[in-house]
């Protein structure tokens, strides 16, 4: 109930990939309102592209993590290659050794790949993006760790987090990527990254919790 | 969507293998399907490098060839090349003397050049960059690094270009494309959306009978939306925002460029040109050379740019040299 | 209607202004305001005249210059140039060998040009002409002399300007240019129909996934409306009208042109001659040289044409000489 | 009432062009809808010209025809400079010595320009063009004359003829000019050209009838 075993993380690469997916069409029509409406395809490009490459492999989640960055840093480009690029290898270094990740773990994980983040991008929290929704979710999974929580309760923690911090980005006025130039205009409107954020640890969590549960139910 | 399309996903593979087979007497492919080189030799001198997103035809690619860029990072449409396709450019224009990447602000490209310029350092290559921001209706004056890149673009690289071309070296380059750039405003004036492949509907809209002053290249919002007005109005608008915020005074030599956006009938851009040379004619300003067509286009929108660089004796005799590109070619 | 526009009547005459003023390292003025010279010298030898109504952009005005025409008769708006004009540019193309005018096959066109040809016979300037009737969409290929002249136009005027510029004589530039549209046959497909800035909305229709296979720079209309197709469809049924038609077969060396219409990103021309490469080669026929672009357009309409002309060692010298006009440069 | 005096013709030629101005709009929907919609404004441009240039002058029928036609020919272009150029310039021709116009006088003018029409194109009656229109206009004067009618109802006669003309081309399939490109499905639709013509003639018809009333009035 308190860790899951890395080489059997590739379940939550692929429901990754299959949110990811299932949320194509909206994620472009989110960065349509006050962008350039291709966020949908260009998440969908990468995480395809990594399903199709590792559908019949075995891989880790921490390799797995690796390789799908890796795949959007060197062939999705954009500012979401570099971007989840940069974060999703940076959270599989702090954990590539490990054979079992638990909560305290996967919390270094994140905050690593949010440190990774701040490397490559300016944007802090309120800026309006996916800052908005990653950094709540780090300090969700800090907080648990720091209170002690269960793994699954400091899930649920940070997926409330990420969610809320999702929402902020509604009444946020934007200051990086394309929406800043709106200015006031922005407002009103979710932000694109933010929201994929949000997806990813979401399905990233609902899919980590299943491997606890089976975990646990092993052990019983 | 009246479009000439396969699977839009491929749009950018086939649109390459098409402009390879088209131009090969200037550019030519390398080992990543991502970047386009030159024919010139780079050979013992700096190497130009630019890149970008797709769909901004001549832009990236058609500026390409002899004293202008040496090799190009290609990216789908609107959206920056990956940082290993800078990297490979960098690799495919390193001559030994160093690679210059002219690029626009953009922060896609502003990270994946980073990476790519990292990545360069490993490999002993040295890459120093200008990032153009010419874009007056992006920021504020005195948040010129925020502005985006826009047509100046092409007056950098052909400046850029040149400068490698004469041999000088990597930071003599650099500080001569980083004075066009300086010296360089533009401004957009949006009249129809466009509509990406892959999305298959316009994702921002400029509603019938109005237009919006500062478009960006991908429909970033402007400073102002308002009713459509003539030719001549578009003309004294763009004039009014570009000359004071550099500012370009009686007396000073320039360079005008008036690119089309992509679906705007050439014939118009002459009208708006017309307007615009008398205008700034009126001030004092001597325009040593303009440039009216589409340089720097977004798919099918409607529209136009102005871009005004300001000229001294380096920057006249450089864009006075000759290029041979797919989008600028010049005796 | 999103354009750049003052009053529309007086469109042509500032696009005229705008032109003469950006490329005045190309062209001149005349003393009749629709009248266009090269600065190019034709002393001495066959002068080359075309023109034709405005709205075709880089045509015809584009195509004035070193080794291309040397003076062009401008039209209002999809609408021949008058009798005088065309005359104006024979008096301005004449240089004592005599002119050829080499013109599209348009009603208003060959009135024009038979008066003015009249004119200027009692003023003692010998011109002899070359109808272009390369569109095999406007009429069966045993009504030849009805075709309608499209973007193999190009092709003509730089055959003929390059061997009025060998210094060969009226009937020798005649004759080439005259191989030279024998040789070419042309089709197009449109996808948006256009709006002319006077009238203000579209005078004829393209549904919504349908395009016009055959269709006139003016919209004429085709020999078929059909569902609208996949890029590499529409290159072979393109490429399956053309073909036959002169017929090229196995073993020809020709000069590939891809013009779009107007509003067509140019990314897209390339995505379609990546196709209608990989057919022609396929049949044998080799490509000696291509040009994909805005060559011949109808104001912002979309589609794109395809042009395929064949070489012999004549027209193959010809073609490869360089060119310095506004619309076809060549080094 | 048999004649009417040239240089009181000033009027004619001002109602031509107030009728093809009052038909801008509808000669290029006309056009628009089997060619390429200028009809309209290629007339009114070329008429525009002329008003503007001869308002306040003193101008005869014959002369002004002239004039009209030289404007149209020189300044005008397209289809309609020469096709109407050539039609003016040759009517004015035919009586540009006399003072008077009568019947015989006014239908060898219409002739005239009509053979002057078929020297530069080759479009025939039934090929969908203007000579639908003017072809019969001019058997009508030409009948009226042998038959000894009155000059006021031999216009009578010509404006039926030319109406039936420029009606006549809704069933036929255009031959010339760019509907010709349509071929069947030019069917069913005016001529431009066949209703500018008939638009023209009927003016002319008028107020020449006009002109005779006045004479007579004046001879009484
Ligand atoms: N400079 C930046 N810093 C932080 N986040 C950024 C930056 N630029 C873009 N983003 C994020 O990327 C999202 C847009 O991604 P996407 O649409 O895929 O790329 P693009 O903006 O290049 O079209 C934004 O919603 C924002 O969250
Ligand atoms: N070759 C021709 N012979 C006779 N009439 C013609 C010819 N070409 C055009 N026309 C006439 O001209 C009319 C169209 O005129 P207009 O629209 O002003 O010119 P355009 O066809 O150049 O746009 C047609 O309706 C037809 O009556
Ligand atoms: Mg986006
Ligand atoms: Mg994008
Ligand atoms: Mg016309
Ligand atoms: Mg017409």
């Amino acid at each position: 109930m308190k860790t899951f075993r890395n080489k059997e993380g590739k379940k939550i690469l692929f429901s990754m990939v299959k949110a990811i997916q299932d949320n194509k069409a909206y994620l472009s029509e989110v960065d349509g309102l006050i962008g350039d409406g291709d966020h949908g395809a260009n998440m969908n490009k990468g995480f395809t592209v990594f399903e199709t490459r590792f559908k019949e492999e075995n891989i880790s989640f921490t390799d797995g993590l690796a390789e799908l960055g890796t795949i959007l840093l060197t062939e999705i480009g954009g500012s979401m290659g570099p971007i989840y690029g940069t974060i999703l290898i940076d959270m599989a270094e702090a954990a590539e050794d490990k054979d079992e990740i638990d909560l305290n773990t996967f919390s270094k994980m994140l905050s690593t790949g949010l440190e990774g983040l701040s490397g490559i991008v300016d944007a802090k929290v309120g800026d309006k993006t996916l800052v908005d929704t990653l950094a709540p979710a780090v300090d969700a999974l800090n907080n648990a760790v720091k209170e002690n929580k269960s793994f699954d309760a400091a899930l649920i923690d940070m997926k409330k987090a990420a969610e809320a911090g999702r929402e902020s980005t509604k009444n946020l006025v934007a200051k990086f990527g394309r929406s800043s130039r709106l200015g006031e205009r922005s407002r009103g409107v979710l932000d694109a990254g933010a929201t994929s954020c949000c997806i990813i640890l979401t399905a990233m969590a609902d899919s980590i919790n299943d491997l606890l549960v089976k975990e646990s139910a092993n052990v019983q | 969507m009246q479009r000439i399309l396969n699977n839009p996903d491929n749009i950018v593979d086939e649109m390459l293998s098409g402009f390879l087979k088209t131009h090969n007497d200037i550019v030519e492919k390398t080992h990543n399907q991502r970047v386009v080189k030159s024919k010139e030799s780079v050979e013992n001198r700096v190497g130009v490098v630019t890149g970008g997103g797709s769909g901004h035809k001549p832009a990236f690619i058609g500026y390409v060839g002899k004293n202008m860029c040496d090799a190009v990072a290609v990216g789908e449409i609107c959206s920056s090349p990956t940082a290993v396709a800078f990297f490979d450019a960098f690799k495919a224009a390193n001559g030994g003397k160093g690679v210059a990447c002219l690029y626009g602000n953009y922060s896609g490209d502003n990270m994946n050049v980073k990476m790519a310029v990292k990545m360069a350092k490993k490999e002993g290559i040295e890459v120093k960059t200008v990032v153009a921001n010419d874009d007056v209706a992006s920021a504020p004056k005195d948040q010129r690094e925020k502005r985006r890149g826009v047509a100046g673009e092409v007056l950098m690289w052909k400046i850029g270009g040149a400068k490698a071309n004469k041999g000088a070296s990597l930071d003599e380059v650099i500080n001569a494309a980083q004075k066009a750039i300086d010296n360089t405003r533009s401004i957009g004036i949006g009249l129809t959306p466009c509509v990406l492949p892959a999305v298959g509907h316009p994702n921002f809209e400029i509603k019938e009978g109005t237009m919006e002053v500062g478009i960006g290249h991908h429909g970033e919002p402007g400073i102002e939306v308002c009713p459509l007005e003539t030719a001549n109005n578009m003309a004294k608008r763009m004039v009014d925002v570009v000359l004071p915020d550099y500012p370009f005074v009686k007396g000073d030599e320039v360079v005008v460029l008036v690119s089309g956006l992509g679906a705007t009938p050439v014939m118009e851009l002459y009208v708006l040109y017309d307007e615009i040379e008398r205008l700034i004619s009126a001030k004092g300003i001597k325009i040593h050379k303009s440039y009216v067509g589409n340089y720097f286009t977004s798919l099918e929108m409607m529209g136009a740019t102005l871009t005004v660089m300001k000229l001294d004796d380096e920057l006249k005799e450089l864009i006075d040299m000759p290029a041979n590109s797919v989008g600028l070619k010049q005796f």
